[in-house]
């Protein structure tokens, strides 16, 4: 935990060096205390606890798959963004505008297992179908083979977006249009203000990587999928038939960033729309390789520290350094970019990954 | 033996060949070439090529990268000779009006100035697979390279950067940005280099990202980094040829590139009785980007090519092959992996600098994004990674199916093909669900190249996983040129087609293509 | 040996006594003509052997003669390009591991192959087959192996290597194997632990019938029923383990 | 016997706790030909590797004489120690796959040349490379089949060529880890004259499990038994000696043993020396 705790700081230092040379010193020290003040720090947290919820969810799937067959994923975006508009249609189609808030949240759970079931189906028929065929193949073709099939995705869903005319604009509006007002208004707790949506993307966040957590931990097959990402043959040789779980693991990973992407289709910032999944694989994949390909804790906490960089820097770059806004979505691939340097596996990163 | 390998720059090694020769099992007949079954014109080739001289072998060697130059060279004539209607009036051996042929030549036929930016693509997927393809690290972040070159020259010509005013010649630009980005490649191999597989496709990744972050949104750049920027303060066109001598010096461009009028008049030279080989040629904007652009391009991957065949590149092979070995008979691999990587970047900025020559403008999307590396690699694959002039074709393909797939401005394409051959009745057919033909084909068609282009992809990884190149070696047994080589000795020779194994070889290790 | 293993276990020593439906007569185990390969590398050149119910069966010879590879290729983990494995009877040469797994062949690989990141108690969870009795038979190899109870709760990864090697043959225990096949379960273990290692075997013994390779010379004329003596992938001497000592002018040439 | 090549003097190596190479203090001279023997985990592959650099020992001094002169070679990466005259082959068969055995062997020599850097000529063109390749084919046997991809050669061949890219560029000192590894019994005799033939010229550290070729081909026999050195001579007085027996047949049942007696328990990591040095092989 020491090390992500150095990085930040370490951005932090950064942060001030930079600011030193444009505002004076005195103004950054007022700033200083500014965004030390509850209100701005408590603000920072939820923003940046969402985002973390936002990037874990996507990341998670994609460090399974890797963890136990040692393939990167590089469709995931896509799955991410199948995931969306299967969401959002179920929400269009369902929900009706006289909805209250519970049935909406109800509703949207109901959206969020089809969009699992949905990818979820759909990442088992690829592995089965295109994938195994290339296990035996050096790593790269599963590599190529995953990129091919996000240009095919992302182009079958404008396909049948366009045909079905369901977006007029970049990003889905009707879907975004089912969100309950509460999700877009401030709300205060104890003097503090938070974004609905912001609370509840960490609600989502928390209750599915607990989930996923309770699975591989306290279920038999999720202790047979961890045996298979230690030691693929010893856990064949004990009795688990891997090339199943292979499939279940590449399906459970599918469908959660199909999950992921339910969510994504409430959030403004990313909505339904196929750019998004070009956008949420690098920030998916700078998590996976910051925590360490195929760990899942290291998954887990390389998306807080993420997160949590990305909404500090947020703050500062549009509170403080205005001049330089773009900032933050330059620190993402600096905490890539430096975490490699000080450690080439990722923090919780071993030796040897992948499953044979 | 008695030539000397150092006399031409011979593509086939001399001594390789000498080896094989003194290895008992070339046959007596190739010595003597014999004449008997060629005919004259036949016999005269035979004898210029199949012996052992220098330029015998050049020229073997050489023919199959001949044969391509020679169709690129006429390729703006064969275009524009096939896509006019005026050619099948004359041609009397197809049935059909003229027009529906020129039209179906205009669908299948590439652009002319669609081959212009397969020339600077295909480059630049050249280069990206000079690193990626031969020494085996995967430059995920190649983007980057691209981009120096690209935003280099845009910055250039609109006075942004000191000590490079705004007139500087383009080639001089180029170079300087080639140079740039081989040092940032040096800077970022430095670090990367010390990570291996996966993870260092994910440094270079990261790090091409970041600086296309920072170009979209540095406002240096210009007012609005995000949509790019373009030549505000250099009217004229890049000129490609020799700096500061303006006979020699070609404008380059989509809108306003030199045209060349160039007539041979015999009669003006004094040759009346030679009249009937006047001819004039009549050269475009276009057309003269594509011979300037494709004359760099040409030039850039000739001399990756030669660095492959160098002792240098012998090495980027082993450490493709097996970089434990390497470093175990005694490379310092940590050297060769960074020097290749910076040679790479130089050649990915030029190409980067072609295209915002010609493009004059350039957007972070189309330069510095991480997905400009993933065409570079789509390209890679479907022409054969490790195989340097597999790209080119492989970009070559990947555009030819966009464009036949898309409907693109003046350009041809299945779309436009199939509305003008079908015609409004059929399109206004309805079909199941109330759909038109018409409605259904645009849905599959207009704008939708990217599918067909994943679906062969993924159709390439499953099972042509060398790629169009690579299988064709696969298929010869050995790199097209040095195989064209070795077919041409044997012809030349008049030895049995199934010849002496062992000269095959030895011509084989030549070359590649 | 605990009771409830013991109607799936061929119920110790006397094979010809089995009331098993299948092939009476067949023995447990047999290789025939075995030919197993590592890419273009030629391990295994016709390696013919037999495991019957209740025997414990010594492969010994040097480094790299195949004893390892024999093991693999019995569990189809390296699957023979020629020769037929089959198990009571039955061929099941190019069926899948997990399938052999499932029907009573267990692996005590060389390493031990620990699960490191995984618990101890996780770890011999993992073999248990049928998913209801999983607690049950993790009590019961603990009662086998009493040292095992304080750290079932600790990371395999963190236990000590003779601790590891209980927890491979534990694994091999909780499976309800009918044949175990052990590898080197001595290396790179202290005298005593291996002491400690080969009363484990002899109580597995008991339940299973054991293909053991092993190049601790003593420890395996001490485990085993008969042996096969393997060189350069071919078995050149087998018979009875009775009297047999390393003195043995055959047993020397190959060993020392 | 010629003069003194190689010497370590206090050569440890630990991995985590596990001592794979205990305190060895060894020599070797040109003109010789040393069997390097002991049972699994003995620690011979990790010595390999702190000779050859690609691990660098936890203690001790390894030094080389080039030319005459002694050189500390500790800490040398391999790319060093392979200039400096120090040539390993592979147990498991570590050659260029897709490249022709010509172009395996070339490569090689070109590396103890001074033209790597040479980017613009053709690699053909440098004569002395193919000579030398040339060279060592035939000798090794393989000059027929120059052309052929190595991956194409049968696992016989592929050990030929395995010796034959450490022959290139002429080095003082070979180290061949199990030469005959994986060869079918009818072709050991072959790689066992190729060797023979092999150190009339140059000295050979060879570790080898077949007796039958270790006995055939060495002078001296070093024993290995966990980490240190346990015998030291001629091979006949090697196989008598008690010690080497009892590290072979195991110590079973016996707690005499003077490199176990002290070490109760065994590591988490892994006991074994050679399993251990591969993994660190990375670093």
């Amino acid at each position: 935990m020491t090390l992500e705790f150095a990085l930040v700081v370490q951005a932090f230092v950064a942060a001030a060096v930079d600011a030193a040379g444009t505002v004076p010193v005195a103004s950054v020290v007022g700033d200083f205390v500014e965004f030390l003040s509850p209100s701005n720090l408590a603000g920072v947290l939820v923003d940046g606890l969402a985002k973390a919820a936002v990037f874990a969810l996507i990341a998670v799937g994609l460090t399974l798959i890797f963890g136990l067959m040692g393939v990167l994923n590089f469709a995931h975006g896509s799955f991410t963004i199948v995931g969306a508009y299967v969401a959002g249609l179920a929400m269009v189609l369902v929900a009706s505008s006289g909805d209250g808030i519970v049935t909406r949240i109800a509703l949207f759970f109901v959206a969020v297992v089809v969009a699992f079931a949905a990818v979820a189906a759909l990442g088992g028929a690829i592995e089965t179908k295109l994938i195994r065929p290339l296990y035996d193949r050096p790593p790269l073709y599963q590599i190529l083979l995953t990129f091919g099939l996000t240009l095919v995705i992302d182009e079958v869903v404008r396909m049948v977006v366009d045909f079905y005319g369901l977006q007029p604009r970049s990003a889905w509006q009707e879907a975004l249009g089912t969100r309950p007002d509460w999700f877009r208004e401030n709300h205060e707790f104890l003097g503090l203000t938070f974004e609905g949506m912001d609370l509840f993307e960490i609600f989502l966040g928390v209750v599915v990587i607990g989930a996923v957590w309770l699975f591989l931990t306290r279920t038999r097959y999720g202790l047979f999928i961890r045996a298979g990402s230690e030691d693929a043959e010893m856990a064949e040789a004990l009795g688990v038939d891997v090339r199943r779980v292979f499939t279940v693991v590449f399906g459970i990973g599918a469908g959660l960033t199909g999950v992921a992407g339910a969510l994504l289709m409430w959030d403004p910032g990313w909505g339904a729309s196929v750019t998004v999944g070009a956008e949420a694989l690098l920030p998916a994949f700078v998590v996976v390789i910051v925590g360490g390909l195929g760990t899942f804790k290291g998954t887990v906490v390389a998306a807080l520290v993420v997160g949590l960089a990305d909404a500090t820097m947020t703050w500062w770059f549009q509170n403080v350094l205005v001049t330089m806004s773009w900032l933050p979505e330059v620190v993402v691939f600096a905490i890539l970019v430096g975490v490699l340097i000080v450690k080439p596996r990722g923090l919780y990163g071993v030796q040897e990954v992948g499953g044979h | 033996m008695p030539d000397d390998d150092d006399a031409k720059p011979t593509e086939s090694g001399s001594s390789s060949e000498a080896v094989a020769t003194d290895g008992g099992e070339t046959p007596p007949a190739e010595r003597a070439p014999s004449t008997t079954s060629h005919g004259l014109l036949g016999g005269t080739l035979a004898n210029l090529l199949g012996g052992d001289s220098a330029f015998a072998r050049y020229a073997r060697s050489s023919t199959a990268h001949a044969v391509v130059l020679a169709v690129l060279a006429v390729y703006p004539f064969v275009h524009a000779f096939f896509t006019n209607p005026a050619t099948f009036n004359v041609v009397p051996v197809l049935s059909g009006a003229p027009e529906y042929w020129a039209e179906t030549f205009v669908a299948v036929l590439p652009r002319v100035e669609t081959m212009v930016a397969i020339f600077y693509f295909g480059l630049f997927a050249a280069s990206f697979d000079f690193i990626s393809g031969y020494t085996g690290y995967l430059s995920f972040g190649h983007a980057a390279f691209y981009g120096v070159g690209a935003y280099g020259v845009i910055l250039v010509a609109n006075g942004k950067i000191p000590l490079l005013g705004s007139q500087t010649p383009f080639m001089v630009t180029i170079l300087v940005m080639a140079i740039a980005a081989a040092v940032l490649a040096v800077l970022l191999g430095l670090v990367s280099f010390r990570l291996s597989g996966v993870y260092f496709a994910m440094i270079t990744l990261g790090f091409s990202q970041i600086l296309y972050v920072l170009f979209a949104s540095w406002d240096f750049v210009g007012e609005n980094p995000r949509d790019g920027v373009a030549v505000l303060s250099h009217p004229e066109g890049f000129e490609i040829g020799v700096p500061f001598v303006d006979a020699l010096n070609l404008q380059i461009g989509q809108l306003q590139g030199d045209s060349v009028l160039y007539g041979l008049d015999m009669a003006k030279l004094g040759f009346d009785f030679l009249g009937f080989i006047d001819v004039t040629v009549d050269l475009g904007g276009t057309e003269v980007s594509y011979y300037m652009v494709g004359l760099v391009a040409v030039l850039g991957y000739a001399a990756m090519q030669r660095i492959i065949h160098s002792p240098f590149g012998r090495v980027m092979i082993a450490i493709r092959e097996n970089e434990e070995r390497a470093r175990a008979i005694g490379y310092d691999v940590y050297k060769v992996k960074l020097a290749a990587f910076a040679m790479s970047a130089f050649f990915g900025a030029i190409a980067g600098g072609l295209f915002a020559g010609f493009r004059r403008s350039v957007s972070p999307e189309n330069s510095l994004y991480f997905l400009v590396a993933g065409d570079a690699l789509l390209a890679a694959v479907i022409g054969g990674f490790g195989t340097l002039a597999g790209p080119i074709f492989g970009r070559l393909f990947h555009i030819s199916i966009e464009e036949f797939l898309s409907k693109s401005g003046s350009g041809g394409g299945l779309l436009p093909w199939l509305e003008r051959t079908l015609g409004e009745g059929t399109m206004t057919t309805e079909t199941v669900g109330g759909v038109t033909v018409g409605e259904g084909v645009d849905t599959f068609l207009n704008g939708h190249a990217e599918l067909y282009v994943g679906l062969v992809f993924v159709l390439f990884v499953l099972y042509v996983p060398n790629g169009l190149l690579g299988t064709i070696r696969v298929r010869m047994g050995g790199t097209v040129a040095g195989q064209t080589a070795a077919r041409i000795k044997r012809w030349a020779n008049g030895a049995a087609p199934t010849g002496s194994k062992s000269t095959g070889s030895a011509d084989a290790e030549g070359d590649d293509d | 040996m605990s009771a409830d293993d013991a109607g799936e276990a061929t119920s110790g020593g006397d094979a010809t006594a089995s009331d098993v439906a299948e092939s009476v007569d067949a023995p447990l185990l047999e290789m025939e003509d075995v030919h197993a390969y590592y890419g273009e590398s030629h391990v295994l050149e016709g390696v013919s052997l037999r495991v019957d119910r209740g025997e414990t069966v010594a492969l010994i010879g040097r480094n790299g003669v195949g004893k390892t590879t024999t093991l693999r290729a019995a569990l189809q983990l390296t699957p023979p390009r020629e020769g037929a494995v089959r198990l009571r009877g039955e061929d099941v040469t190019g069926e899948p591991t997990h399938e052999l797994a499932h029907r009573g062949v267990g692996w005590i690989p060389e390493d031990r192959r620990m699960f490191e990141e995984l618990t101890v108690a996780e770890n011999i969870g993992v073999a248990v087959k049928d998913a209801n009795r999983v607690d049950e038979k993790l009590e019961s190899a603990l009662k086998t192996f009493p040292e095992l109870r304080e750290h079932r709760n600790r990371k395999a990864g963190d236990l000590s290597g003779g601790q590891q090697q209980m927890v491979a043959i534990a694994r091999g225990l909780v499976g309800e194997n009918d044949l175990l096949l052990v590898d080197e379960p001595s290396e790179g273990l202290a005298p005593q632990i291996v002491q400690t290692v080969a009363d484990a075997l002899e109580r597995v013994s008991d339940e299973a019938s054991l293909l053991l390779v092993e190049q601790n010379f003593p420890l395996a004329m001490d485990l085993a029923d008969r042996f096969y003596l393997v060189d350069n992938g071919r078995v050149v001497e087998s018979g009875s383990t009775e009297g047999v000592t390393a003195d043995d002018e055959r047993i020397r040439r190959y060993l020392a | 016997m010629g003069e003194e090549l190689l010497r370590t003097q206090g050569l440890e190596k630990h991995f985590g706790g596990v001592t794979a190479v205990d305190d060895v203090d060894y020599s070797l001279s040109t003109g010789e030909t040393v069997a390097l023997i002991g049972p699994n985990g003995a620690g011979k592959t990790t010595f390999f590797n702190l000779l050859t650099g690609s691990l660098s020992p936890s203690a001790g001094t390894v030094e080389f004489r080039d030319d005459g002169e002694w050189v500390d070679v500790t800490g040398f990466d391999t790319h060093e120690t392979a200039q400096a005259g120090i040539h390993r082959s592979y147990q498991v068969t570590n050659i260029f796959p897709t490249s022709t055995v010509r172009e395996n062997v070339r490569v090689a020599a070109q590396a103890h040349g001074s033209d790597t850097h040479r980017f613009w000529r053709h690699a053909d063109g440098f004569e002395e490379y193919h000579e030398e390749t040339t060279r060592i084919l035939d000798r090794v046997g393989l000059g027929d089949l120059a052309d052929r991809p190595a991956q194409a050669l049968s696992h016989g061949e592929k050990r030929h060529l395995e010796l034959a890219i450490a022959l290139a560029g002429d080095p003082d000192l070979l180290l061949l880890d199990e030469p005959a590894a994986g060869v079918s019994s009818e072709s050991v005799d072959e790689v066992v004259d190729l060797i023979r033939d092999v150190a009339q010229d140059h000295a050979v550290l060879l570790v080898e499990h077949n007796m039958d070729v270790v006995m055939d081909l060495a002078d001296r026999i070093t024993v290995l038994h966990r980490g240190a050195l346990i015998a030291d001579g001629e091979p006949e007085a090697v196989r008598a000696d008690e010690r080497v027996r009892e590290a072979y047949l195991g110590g079973y049942g016996s707690d005499d043993d003077p490199a176990t007696a002290d070490s109760p328990t065994e590591d988490a990591g892994d006991g074994d020396g050679d399993a251990a040095a591969t993994d660190g092989g990375v670093a």
